[in-house]
């Protein structure tokens, strides 16, 4: 049915006509659990629920799989034509598939990734609705995150820019949806704001980078006549290197929007209020990195403006650094991540601005094992926690001291919180490994995936910007650092809190794709080794040989960056491994070296404060200001109401009185004595008997003929 | 005296005096049988005019539906002499000299315009019999005689409203 | 009596059958509603026949009716009715809102049922007579026809200060229409005709004195849409109108301003809208980012949505003046969406009040725990609402804001600045919009009166699914819709191609 | 051979006389009868003038006024039995809540 409605191919062979299944598999999904779930109500379960999901999901990827092997015969890609859509005079957007290497890398991350976490996700919101109290949310989350994933494909196969960015804000919306997942919590400890508030700063600060992109948008469709990838790109040497410019620029904006770098990225610490396979899934691995894609994707516009590709380098590199120097200082264990995750998009976003477009992509794949790795594990250790805290009944009654906890200690427990952990590693060994395989694997050591990806950034960065060179190398430092910080302060020493001596190990939904992520976090690199570069030649297919020239193994720099790496998790070591504090109020060890640095750091260089004081303030001002002040009282009741309104009527007072009183007192009196004896006259004649009336009627035909006749 | 003049006048006569008979009568009934002779007479004009159609409409509607309307709801009330006229006071005295200077203007009227004194010749065969009147009427009065229809039925329910009403009332009463 | 049975002249009249019908039935007030619900259903029906009559293809005017009405001392006055691409789809969505409309009063009005349903029925024909008059006679005879039964919904069964509210409405939109009628009647004895297709055909009014008339007509219906600054009947009309009146206000009779412009300004003084682009664009402009600036700041959800239709419809003025088909095509669509979507609103409005009897935010929070089917719709209509792609709103928007740039530099309107600062408004949208969504539907359930609150019943359902199907249809997959309009469009186009060559 | 002016006078007497009853008389099915006699006096002048001019149009018109006569009498008689129903009298000067 489905091949039925593509409207045109090449014929071409493979599996090409499967591609709009990439989308609608997940949809399909996310219809059959709203349908199914309004129809059995509570019949319907959770494993109904999460399995139909996940089913849904692992199609998607199987799908992406056969068009990755489509692909083996025809390198350059097809596109699929699926739907006319929007068709006016020179506009014609079709909903096109684009499925070429580089939009399957995308697919099979998304998809891949995605699976995982959907797994994860049921074992783990298993749980978590039940400690939030709301066990019916469970087929929501799922609903949702389907959703997310149909968005997300819809971004990552459009062929053109605006298909892209239906994609762009569909995710934007799931975002939004799953920030504030919990949507009725308050203003809650673990992250200092509430849920939705939180997922409400996503979506506007996106919207700040949508607007841009769709400036971009209209810029291009001006300067080429059309917005699909490929004749977009044709025309790039016709349009004028300004207009190219504006373009990139205000693309680049869009994609700090949605890529959370600097100065938009403010949206994302707070998404971690988020459930945790949320953060996984959209903040860490794939959503966030449309941005990256974004530009690869446009590769030729912006290789055709160096200017916009050193400011886009810039961005990058500064926000790698500014963000991991934020990351050292937190002591939420998802907050970290969430820093460490802007850093890592800073790095992506560097690549791609120095035109090593293949780099940023290696990046962003490794990145997305890693990362999501990272997020489930920190998901892991924060339920083992709460599950010490106060079990669930089907945990047993293995901790039923803990029972005498009283309310008020309940009230501030923050399972986040990498203060009261410690010594975890004895508890939850499965999770430790797998998290220390993640963390080794962001600290950029040989040979985990993240040393291959990253080193090639810095290789290529080493060329071209030695600035952003200096800037990435720091923050690579910085990031062995804090996730040696991290892992020391979580798993090693000893346990800070009852719940901390007592952490639960996850079940085995949620350890597989742990295992199965830290698998490819391990051997993630061998996609593009150094000489084979398999990613290179199966990007270059798209992307062309001029923006993806492999980049050559530099030993100095991979030597720099591991020592450094090792020096920083060293000085983790010194710092917080070798007297591990005991106490959750301890001072951090570095607060008191840095002093007023830490206080920065761990508020974040106040740029909420900032933004708060120079924008949101001023904005709700002047909101209320125009509502109110300009609107209501000046032009509503000051201008309508009292100048024109009693204006009116004051006029019209005006021209009554001075009959009445006022100017020609005097003669007022006699003119109203006057006025007494006609109105006599008059009720004379108002006798109410209608003959009277007639007469007078008869008495006025007589006249009128009488004056006809003899005057007329 | 031709005899034309002769029936016009005496007919004349019994108009006026029917007219003043329906005037003065205190008798309600008197009065609506006086006013039938009236309209009687008047139907005879309009033969005399040429006017068949017409003067049969006078006879049937006027003389027959409107008069014997108005005889059911004398009787329907019981209003044949209904209180005394008594004195019109300052009224009548002055509805008298008014109606005297219409008549007076009307004479005036009659006396000096050249053109009304021209005289009516005998009707031609053809004209104004039912069928050419039928011809005018659904021809070049078509819509005003539709109207006329619309005209009666607005009527005809608003005669049936107001008695609904009466009727509501009597049950509220009780 | 063929006359009757003429497609145009049927969807016209078919409400007033009802209002025939309804005028029998004084004490029987359910079956009102029942006969009143009827004939809107009819008449959509009706006006589904017109569609399926209509040629996509043919940019002319078609299902053309002319009698001659008043034709005295030259002025020859004319009954015209006829339909293109650019009404169409207008006249099928007010015969589509009236319904829905209806339905929603069915326990929201309760006093004078008969004459509520009257007056809606009589707004239904002077509504689709209006975007189908031909004739500037006519036209304005269905204008100010539509003021009437307006008046009297919001007069009688409006809030607190209804009386307030309806003068105001009427004297307002009256005083515009002054200016309109004035320019009507130079149009008719200097050119000695009204019909409009005869007018843009004959063309040739100098450049000056089209500058007049434009202004002229454009002061009533900038009155209408509103355009700032002359929206301050809007919100007290709103607020105070009954939930079916405001729906009817803002999915209708709003457009007839903006339609107003498309079919009149437009073609009849070409030079002019050329010429004064730049003016109406930065009214528009100004109106997108303070009505969303204004918005943000209520604490009456109707209000807030009041507000907002004035950001939405400077939108659609907006693309007008772009005077490509991006911008003309993409304000059309605008239109029917901002029908859509506001309508949707306001329904959802009169939902929680009809439960609650209070508008203020303040007084919600965490309602999605509570009726999660009503928050639900909420805010896919509220993200419809703000230009989410796939949702209906993104498709106007889209192609508004990509006419508008590119009648930007070197187009009518001279600058991209226009069409950048509007984009500004997308940002805005979303602020104002999630602000309300999460002031009425997130957080903690802090108000213990809300606790109980039913969610949506069958016929609330029933009311607000086809809205929703539409949403979704239109976001999806347009195409059907810019087809209708297409053809006229392209056509009234080449004429400010060569306008604008003209000028530069 | 009549001259015109003998049905003009003719006329002019019922008429005024019709205006007398109304004016004279308290009556109300009598002044109401004294109506219906001046339109009766209009009727013959109309048709003597269409005679003179020898057009239909004037017999016409009396055929419509002859119709509006028979509807204004069924709704005035109506109007009088309701008054009197009410009033329990139809005396026209027992009516006179019209006083200014």
């Amino acid at each position: 049915m489905l091949a039925a409605m593509i409207s045109s191919i090449e014929e071409v062979g493979g599996f090409f006509t499967s591609v709009p299944l990439i989308v609608f598999l997940p949809l399909a999904g996310l219809l059959l659990n709203i349908i199914l779930g309004a129809i059995f109500k509570d019949r319907w379960g959770e494993r109904a629920s999460s399995g139909i999901a996940i089913a849904a999901v692992l199609g998607a990827f199987v799908v992406s799989v056969l068009q990755w092997l489509s692909l083996q015969g025809h390198h350059e890609g097809v596109t699929v034509m699926f739907k006319e859509w929007i068709q006016i005079g020179d506009l014609d957007i079709p909903w096109e598939f684009r499925v070429d290497t580089l939009s399957v890398t995308m697919m099979l991350v998304v998809s891949g990734v995605g699976t995982l976490i959907h797994i994860y996700a049921a074992g783990y919101m298993h749980y978590d609705v039940r400690y939030k109290e709301d066990p019916a949310s469970y087929r929501r989350f799922f609903i949702y995150l389907n959703l997310f994933i149909a968005m997300m494909m819809v971004l990552v196969s459009g062929n053109s820019y605006l298909m892209l960015f239906v994609g762009w804000e569909g995710v934007g919306l799931c975002s939004f949806l799953l920030i504030g997942f919990w949507y009725s919590r308050n203003p809650d400890a673990s992250t200092g704001i509430g849920n939705s508030f939180a997922a409400k700063k996503a979506f506007v600060a996106n919207r700040v980078g949508d607007f841009g992109f769709l400036i971009a948008m209209f810029l291009t469709f001006w300067a080429t006549g059309t917005l699909s990838f490929a004749d977009v790109f044709e025309h790039v040497d016709a349009i004028a290197p300004g207009i190219v410019l504006a373009i990139t620029l205000f693309m680049l904006l869009g994609v700090t929007g949605k890529s959370a770098q600097l100065p938009l990225y403010v949206w994302l610490p707070d998404a971690m209020a988020g459930p945790t396979p949320v953060s996984a899934l959209i903040h860490a691995a794939t959503m966030v990195t449309a941005g990256v894609y974004l530009v690869a994707r446009s590769a030729p516009l912006f290789a055709a403006v160096p200017e916009a590709q050193t400011a886009v380098a810039l961005v990058g590199g500064i926000t790698a650094l500014f963000a991991a120097t934020i990351a050292v200082a937190q002591s939420d264990i998802k907050k970290v991540l969430a820093y460490s995750t802007i850093s890592q998009l800073g790095f992506m976003v560097a690549a791609v601005g120095m035109g090593a477009f293949v780099a940023g992509m290696f990046h962003l794949v490794t990145h997305a094992f890693f990362k999501a790795l990272l997020f489930l594990g920190s998901g892991a250790v924060i339920l083992a926690l709460e599950r010490a805290h106060h079990p669930l009944e089907e945990d047993g009654h293995e901790h039923d001291h803990h029972d005498d906890h009283g309310q008020a200690a309940e009230h501030h427990f923050d399972p986040q919180d990498m203060r009261i952990m410690g010594g975890l590693r004895k508890q939850i060994p499965t999770t430790y490994w797998v998290y220390l395989v993640g963390a080794v694997a962001l600290a950029g050591l040989p040979p985990l995936a993240g040393f291959f990806s990253k080193d090639e950034i810095l290789a290529d960065a080493l060329h071209a910007n030695p600035l952003v060179y200096a800037l990435l190398t720091a923050a690579a430092f910085l990031t062995a650092f804090y996730m040696g910080r991290q892992v020391l302060l979580v798993f090693f020493g000893q346990a800070r809190s009852e719940a901390a001596a007592h952490a639960v190990e996850s079940p085995r939904v949620m350890t597989i794709p742990l295992m199965v992520l830290a698998g490819l976090s391990i051997f993630g690199g061998a996609l593009n080794l150094p000489g084979l570069h398999g990613l290179t030649h199966w990007l270059e297919y798209t992307l062309g040989h001029e923006f993806a020239h492999a980049t050559e193994f530099n030993i100095t720099v991979a030597l720099t960056s591991t020592l450094l790496a090792l020096a920083a998790i060293y000085l983790a070591w010194l710092l917080y491994g070798r007297q591990p504090a005991t106490d959750a109020k301890a001072q951090d060890p570095l607060q008191a070296r840095l002093g007023g640095l830490w206080r920065a750091m761990q508020n974040k260089w106040w740029v909420d404060e900032i933004y708060e004081a120079l924008i949101i303030q001023p904005y709700r001002r002047l909101a209320a200001f125009f509502a109110e002040t300009v609107d209501w009282r000046f032009w509503h009741d000051w201008v309508h109401d009292s100048l024109t309104g009693r204006g009116f009527r004051g006029l019209a007072r005006f021209l009554a009185n001075p009959v009445d009183q006022g100017v020609i007192d005097g003669i007022a009196n006699g003119l109203a004595s006057g006025t007494v004896g006609l109105s006599k006259v008059f009720s004379f004649f108002q006798t109410g008997f209608v003959r009277n009336y007639a007469l007078m009627v008869f008495l006025g035909v007589v006249a009128m003929l009488g004056y006809l006749v003899f005057f007329a | 005296m031709t005899p034309d003049l002769l029936i016009f006048f005496s007919l004349a006569t019994v108009a006026v005096a029917a007219a003043i008979g329906m005037l003065l009568s205190r008798n309600a009934v008197y009065s609506a049988l006086f006013l039938i002779l009236n309209f009687a007479t008047v139907a005879v004009f309009f033969l005399m005019l040429g006017a068949p159609f017409i003067a049969m409409a006078q006879v049937a509607v006027y003389a027959g539906a409107i008069m014997v309307l108005f005889l059911f709801v004398i009787m329907l009330l019981g209003a044949e002499e209904l209180g005394s006229e008594g004195k019109g006071g300052w009224q009548r005295p002055v509805a008298v000299f008014l109606a005297l200077a219409l008549l007076a203007e009307s004479a005036y009227l009659i006396f000096q315009r050249g053109d009304l004194v021209s005289m009516i010749q005998p009707a031609e065969s053809g004209y104004a019999n039912p069928q050419a009147i039928g011809e005018v009427l659904f021809s070049e009065f078509l819509l005003p005689f539709e109207v006329t229809s619309v005209l009666l039925l607005a009527a005809m329910v608003g005669v049936i409203v107001l008695t609904k009403e009466q009727k509501k009332k009597g049950k509220d009463a009780k | 009596m063929d006359f009757l049975l003429e497609p145009l002249n049927l969807v016209t009249f078919t409400p007033f059958l009802g209002v025939l019908v309804l005028l029998f039935l004084k004490e029987r007030e359910d079956l009102a509603r029942w006969v009143s619900l009827a004939t809107a259903l009819i008449t959509f029906g009706v006006s589904l026949y017109v569609l399926s009559l209509f040629d996509p293809s043919n940019p002319g005017l078609q299902l053309e009716y002319t009698a001659p009405w008043i034709q005295v001392a030259g002025f020859n006055i004319q009954y015209a009715l006829g339909i293109d691409g650019l009404s169409i789809l207008l006249v099928l969505l007010t015969a589509f809102l009236t319904p829905i409309a209806i339905l929603s009063t069915w326990h929201a009005v309760e006093e004078r049922v008969r004459d509520f349903h009257l007056f809606f029925l009589l707004l239904e024909v002077g509504m689709i007579g209006v975007f189908l008059a031909q004739d500037l006679f006519l036209f304005y005879v269905f204008w100010e026809f539509t003021l009437v039964p307006m008046y009297f919904l919001i007069g009688i069964w409006g809030g607190g200060q209804r009386m307030y509210a309806a003068i105001k409405f009427f004297l307002y939109t009256m005083a515009g229409s002054i200016l309109m009628l004035l320019a009507i009647l130079w149009l008719g004895i200097n050119q000695g005709s009204f019909s409009v297709p005869d007018l843009a055909a004959m063309g040739g009014i100098p450049a000056n004195i089209q500058y007049w008339l434009f202004l002229a007509f454009a002061a009533a219906f900038a009155i209408k849409v509103p355009m700032w600054p002359l929206h301050s009947w809007l919100p007290d009309a709103h607020v105070q109108a009954p939930t079916a009146g405001s729906v009817i206000l803002a999915g209708v009779l709003l457009k007839m301003g903006t339609y107003g412009f498309l079919r009149f300004n437009l073609p009849l003084f070409p030079q002019a809208a050329v010429e004064l682009a730049p003016l109406m664009g930065f009214l528009a402009v100004v109106g997108i980012l303070y009505g969303a600036i204004v918005s943000y700041s209520q604490k009456d959800v109707k209000k807030l949505v009041a507000y907002s239709s004035i950001s939405h419809l400077g939108f659609v003025v907006l693309g007008l003046f772009a005077l490509n088909s991006q911008g003309i095509q993409g304000a059309i669509l605008q239109m029917v969406n901002h029908g859509i979507s506001t309508g949707a609103l306001f329904l959802l409005v009169g939902f929680i009040y009809e439960r609650r009897h209070t508008r203020e935010m303040d007084e919600f929070g965490g309602l999605w725990k509570i009726m999660p089917v009503y928050a639900v719709i909420t805010l896919i209509v509220s993200l419809s609402s703000m230009g989410l792609p796939g949702l209906n709103g993104f498709v106007g928007e889209f192609t508004i804001l990509l006419g508008a740039w590119g009648g930007g530099e070197g187009g009518p309107l001279g600058s991209n600045l226009y069409a950048g600062f509007a984009a500004l408004g997308v940002i805005l949208a979303a602020v104002y919009m999630l602000f309300m969504f999460q002031k009425l539907f997130l957080g903690p359930v802090t108000n213990k009166k809300n606790e109980g609150l039913k969610d949506l019943n069958l016929r609330e359902l029933a009311i607000i699914v086809p809205l929703l199907v539409l949403i979704f249809w239109i976001g999806l997959y347009p195409k059907p819709f810019f087809d209708l309009m297409g053809p006229t469009v392209d056509n009234l186009v080449q004429l400010f191609q060569s306008g604008t060559m003209a000028l530069h | 051979m009549i001259p015109v002016s003998y049905y003009f006078a003719l006329s002019a007497i019922l008429f005024t006389l019709g205006a007398l009853g109304v004016l004279i008389r308290k009556n109300a099915i009598i002044i109401f009868m004294s109506v219906e006699l001046m339109l009766n006096a209009a009727n013959l002048l109309f048709v003597a003038f269409a005679r003179t001019y020898e057009a239909l149009d004037g017999q016409i018109y009396v055929f419509f006024v002859i119709a509006v006569a028979a509807a204004e009498v069924a709704v005035g008689l109506a109007l009088i039995v309701a008054i009197y129903r009410s009033k329990q009298s139809i005396d026209i000067d027992e009516l006179s809540s019209m006083k200014g």
